[in-house]
């Protein structure tokens, strides 16, 4: 029995925190720039290897594992990192890495250097990623519109679409979002640091990635995989949140003492950490069945989806409440981790999605 | 127990009705006009005025004021037809429903006569300078100093989310006057020409996106002695009044996500199995929780109008309103939007029903701070309604400049 | 609009209260003797006129309506009076009144002078309201069991059954509990004040109430009416939970202070006065949709029923909270709120049922 | 990160398992033989005697007070493998888990021989006088008093709460000695015969029905100082000791409704349109949140069983356990009672499921206040895990007969 991180993969994690410290300061510098990302930051992220992490020493990697990308997504979501990461390394790169084929020969030692960036478009007009893809695919060339797609200054997306031999099912494509056939409109989205677009194509070449018709498949599997990295995000902003309305709780003084002496304002801290202390639990699970492919993956996957993004929505709305009016200011944190709370939530499937999924696992048991 | 109203409610109600059917239309807000623009605070003052000339402004105010002289419940009933109309209200709300009635009470009788007409006419706005950086919850903790100068005070501090004031002619400003005195103790209460020199307004963008509120820094601002409204030092008691007057505003609150938005928005989704979403247990049990909630709120503002149609003041079950609300508004729309997954990350700009639970969503954690947070809301029920004892304050008795 | 009950109304009330005080103590001399219920109470109730409120002048009764029937519950519900008012004079005598016919002319003036007690028996194995039952009857005689059956010492009873003449529907029946070929088996209940039984009926013979074939339709009305005079007895029990632990709260020390002076303490109690304030608009809607037979009954009567539930559940759990140790005592009246919370969360329906009704009401409007 | 035993863990649990299986059947307990009764008291003390006997009591004690010199993680072991069977063994938790550790820590060397023997084999069982009727959340409360006699102390007071009282042999009870000091500062502990004279139990019903507690009441006891476990007026430190050791007991809470029985119940109901209700998306949405904090508690439990593993103190994770769990348990409970309407409303007195569920939700306000109120809990996580400022305590400095 062994539920921790390793020592390692606790030295990888002071690295990053050393490294993207001041993440929401650099998330306002980005926003003010208005730039896709920060350039700077991305390049010593490279350098520390995180875009290498897991892709196989043979393809230019490091060849490091799942718990390195969980260490990873969740440093990432604490400092709310302005870089690709999510998207590029550890839900594009991951299906590329399992599925890509050829491409993965091609894409995978670019992704790993940082030359190129990637990320995924797999939603249309109804935000669910089951639903089966209007877009299409003739003779190797790909029309339709995806949205909402995060990260889409990526050169490269993995991108879901019928076409005549995917049967009644559908494929996944990896596309270059460089083409001059392809066409991005950027949106605003309730996460203002990490960029979103509709992204149009018309007649786009594309390679496919996995077999035929089997997009379904892909997608669940990869959502299982997306929401555990996810769930590790959403830790890593919960503690974040947890962490800043506790010091500012201390800090802040009303009636000739810090609120933090208030028992409401106690309690709410306590209630902030069991709901975090209970994701992480889920979240290791998850980490360890994905790692190893346990059959209990889709349980676990889920688990951690949910009380994962319980724990961050709660972290997030009650630390503004704990700061007052301050938290509700566009200046404060606050609204950052909030913003990204929800933006995560509703991405990579519904509460709904998760709980039928996760109540199918325990009847099946 | 009667839902409709009595034979003088009812004639109130229809001869109200018949008025804003023929003069409100013209002046509500088309989609043109973003909220707390130039030109919707020109709409809002045109409205105002049309309503004083008709006799619709100051309802509730006596007579003699240039008010109507009707009851509370009469100013209720107006407030209810009036919110059938998209009409830009609530420019006024602060001073007519906090700044003038604390004029009245406590400026002289030639001031009082100089403000209450413009006021009514839609002419000057007004706003109310209290909070301030470390004076949220604890509001007498205010350090915006007025120190005396012969006949005059000069006032330096700072103060926060005051609703329009880039568009106030006037306002009310609560200043410390006397440091070495425990906190409560040492403050006086002023009426201040916003055009004072010293006087500088800075929007704040809140987490919403918006610019709804200000800062208002005041710099060597000079106010006469004459413009001191009760005697010096005593303004928390003033400030109670101003505050007891915010605590009677019993109108429906501005437009927000709902039952209905939900119910809309829930017959639009299919299920993977192609039925609506509506239909869908989970769904449904979440809309049953949200209207046990929302419906409460309707019958705790009729249980208000009740005891103002017996000409009583509204209980203390008031104090539940904006602690249930706001809470319940901001689960209502974490949950809308969640039905809607990744569908609704991107802003929508426009009236559409995700942007409405979007900003319903972001507005809610100022709701559940401005006005009372949740915690102090909690604390005021407990108190005076429940009886229970006060919180540990160790700052009661130590003089403020000790503290 | 007027949202109070009337002047007259408020001295029932007060009447009620002296009358029903000292409510728990009364209980537990009732338990204490193994008695059905407390007769003296019983017979100063009938004196008061609480079994004839809503039953016609004509009838023996003093023809009042709901709103006194509304205002009985609640002080029921405040006092736990251990007298079968809820099972004989709010719900069995509700639908005699209405749908008696004949029966109505023959046990009006008896329940109304109190010589006679009614309960009703609808419920069977599964414990739904709802469900087709599986009680006969064939040439006037009732045979089959119900369970379980509130105050079974009760003369007559509301029993719903099968019949030829019922077609695929079924219909309602007085039925006479005294009668040799009825056996009455005791049952513990959650709530050891109201007593149960599981009753068996032999070839009773019973009387008709209502029309052929109509008795879910009569269910489903009397189900509106129980649930909001159930409503109002919950509202009442809440309401003596918070004041109880309000009490305790002002009286109790620990740490050199009142537990009360504890924020803990004091938001738990505010979140106890909100959600009883909620129920209470739910319950005077819905007593005023009762009254008038509004359209609006099935969504006023479900609004009460969930509303009311979830206060008076929420406050007797935490009226034992905040008591502590005490509180989990059977000697602590605390014990009887929370048991008798249960009984009426689980009678008259569940909550997935009133949801339901009340989502098909407002999506209906 | 492995969800594994490690080849040493491994080894121990198969040697565990294999004797459990050869012995264990033979002591589980029939449902004829109810908890706290005098039959189950019997076969409670046979298994901890046979126990003993292999070698698997004590298992964590030092070797030279009879134990095994075992690991923490030894302990746990063992404990996850005797749960599979329906073997007695919680009668000797208070005593093994709380009372011997303090007296091996605080009594003579010959005493602590006298003691540890007869505990291990089960032949002596003890009992903790602590708490009473206005000493729970405020331990230190306390009002029984010890006075010196010449050699002796005579004690008076009323303690609460005492699991198994009436089978016990032996007691630890913390006295006031000095009450004219503040209240934590006058304590002081001794170890105490149950069969002195004016030794009294009564039993406590609890409002699920049972009576599992006492009331102990101490009339003009007589101990021998010689029993004095500690300093005269140092007992709130000893005190603190034998709670420490309560809080390292990580084990399975006993058997309670769990997420297996709530999906059995839901695959067992009908809904109206004929399906399961397990099928029912508002009856998976409990589900899913039920299973959410049902697996984080034993995730909880592993992650405390890894610090272990590793020779370290569980953290303070550990605190949230009890905090999570009796609330869920009360809630889940209530939600599956609610599902099966007036069906439930009758008590079942078997081991039927919905005998579970009745005894886990009138059980479950018993467990949100024992061993710590969730209101102590949440205090606990708030200052000792967040670092947050302790409650004002007025009675801090104030001797505790002035109070």
């Amino acid at each position: 029995m062994n539920f921790q991180f390793s020592n390692e993969q606790e030295a990888l994690r002071e690295q990053l925190q050393r490294l993207l410290k001041d993440g929401p300061a650099r998330c306002r510098a980005v926003m003010a720039a208005g730039d896709s990302h920060d350039r700077a930051l991305w390049k010593s992220c490279v350098e520390l290897g995180l875009t290498a992490a897991a892709i196989p020493e043979a393809d230019g990697g490091l060849g490091l594992g799942v718990m390195e990308l969980c260490v990873i997504a969740e440093e990432v979501g604490r400092a709310l990192a302005p870089v690709p990461i999510a998207s590029s390394a550890l839900y594009a790169t991951e299906i590329i890495r399992r599925h890509g084929g050829e491409a993965a020969a091609l894409w995978l030692p670019r992704l790993a250097a940082g030359e190129a960036i990637a990320t995924v478009a797999l939603t249309e007009g109804t935000g669910s990623w089951d639903a089966v893809p209007s877009a299409v695919v003739v003779d190797g060339k790909l029309s339709g519109s995806k949205l909402p797609v995060s990260d889409p200054h990526a050169d490269v997306a993995i991108v879901s679409a019928r076409s005549e031999e995917d049967g009644r099912g559908y494929g996944l494509w990896l596309a270059p979002l460089d083409h001059r056939s392809v066409v991005r409109r950027s949106v605003v989205a309730v996460d203002r640091i990490r960029r979103h677009a509709v992204v149009e194509f018309a007649a786009t070449p594309v390679v496919r990635i996995g077999k035929q018709g089997e997009g379904a498949n892909l997608v669940d599997g990869m959502m299982d995989s997306a929401a555990i990295l996810t769930a590790f995000e959403q830790l890593g902003g919960a503690e974040a949140a947890l962490l800043m309305a506790r010091d500012y709780a201390l800090q802040r003084k009303a009636f000739g003492k810090p609120i933090g002496a208030n028992q409401a304002v106690k309690h709410k801290l306590a209630d902030m950490y069991a709901r975090i202390e209970l994701a992480r639990g889920h979240c290791y699970y998850g980490a360890w069945a994905l790692d190893v492919g346990s059959a209990e993956l889709p349980r676990a996957a889920a688990g951690a989806r949910l009380a994962a993004t319980d724990a961050f929505v709660f972290a997030a709305e009650e630390a503004i409440q704990l700061h007052g009016g301050i938290g509700f200011t566009w200046e404060s944190d606050c609204s950052l981790y909030l913003r990204r709370s929800r933006l995560l939530a509703q991405m990579v499937g519904s509460r709904r999605r998760w709980t039928s999924r996760l109540v199918n696992a325990l009847v099946a048991v | 127990m009667d839902f409709n109203d009595s034979p003088e409610e009812a004639r109130y109600r229809t001869k109200v009705a018949a008025w804003l059917a023929a003069h409100a239309p013209r002046f509500e807000a088309g989609p043109d006009i973003k909220p707390n623009s130039a030109a919707w605070v020109r709409l809002s003052k045109a409205w105002q005025k049309v309503k004083a000339e008709a006799g619709y402004a100051g309802i509730t105010w006596p007579r003699e004021l240039g008010g109507q002289g009707g009851s509370m419940l009469d100013g209720v009933i107006f407030q209810q037809e009036e919110q059938r109309y998209r009409v830009p209200n609530v420019l006024f709300q602060v001073g007519m429903g906090m700044c003038l009635p604390t004029v009245i009470a406590y400026a002289s009788r030639e001031q009082t006569q100089r403000f209450v007409g413009p006021a009514l006419r839609g002419e000057e706005v007004w706003c109310q300078l209290f909070s301030e950086p470390a004076a949220g919850s604890d509001l007498a903790g205010i350090r915006t100093r007025a120190v005396r100068d012969g006949d005059e005070w000069i006032v330096n501090g700072q103060k926060v989310w005051t609703s329009y004031a880039q568009y106030s002619d006037f306002a009310i400003v609560l200043t410390r006057t006397e440091p070495s005195v425990p906190k409560h103790a040492g403050l006086t209460m002023f009426w201040l020409d916003m055009r004072s020199p010293g006087v500088e307004v800075r929007p704040i963008r809140t987490l919403a996106g918006d610019e709804d509120f200000n800062e208002v820094f005041l710099s060597d601002v000079r106010i006469p002695d004459s413009q001191r409204l009760g005697a010096v030092n005593a303004g928390w008691k003033v400030a109670l009044t101003t505050l007891m007057h915010e605590r009677l505003a019993i109108g429906k609150p501005p437009e927000h996500a709902g039952i209905e938005q939900i119910i809309a928005l829930a017959k639009s989704i299919r299920t993977e199995s192609g039925g609506m979403l509506l239909d869908a247990a989970d769904v449904r049990d979440s809309i049953a929780r949200y209207y046990v909630n929302d419906a409460g709120l309707d019958f705790l503002r009729m249980r208000a109008q009740t005891a103002l149609s017996k000409g009583l003041p509204p209980g203390p079950e008031a104090s539940i309103g904006k602690l249930v609300m706001a809470k319940t508004r901001q689960d209502l729309a974490a949950f809308a939007l969640d039905l809607l997954e990744s569908g609704a990350i991107i802003e929508d700009d426009d009236r559409s029903v995700l942007s409405t639970l979007q900003q319903t969503y972001f507005w809610a954690p100022g709701l559940r701070i401005a006005g009372g947070t949740d915690e102090i809301l909690r604390n005021i029920v407990a108190e005076r309604v429940l009886g229970l004892p006060a919180d540990y304050r160790p700052d009661k008795d130590v003089p403020f400049n000790q503290q």
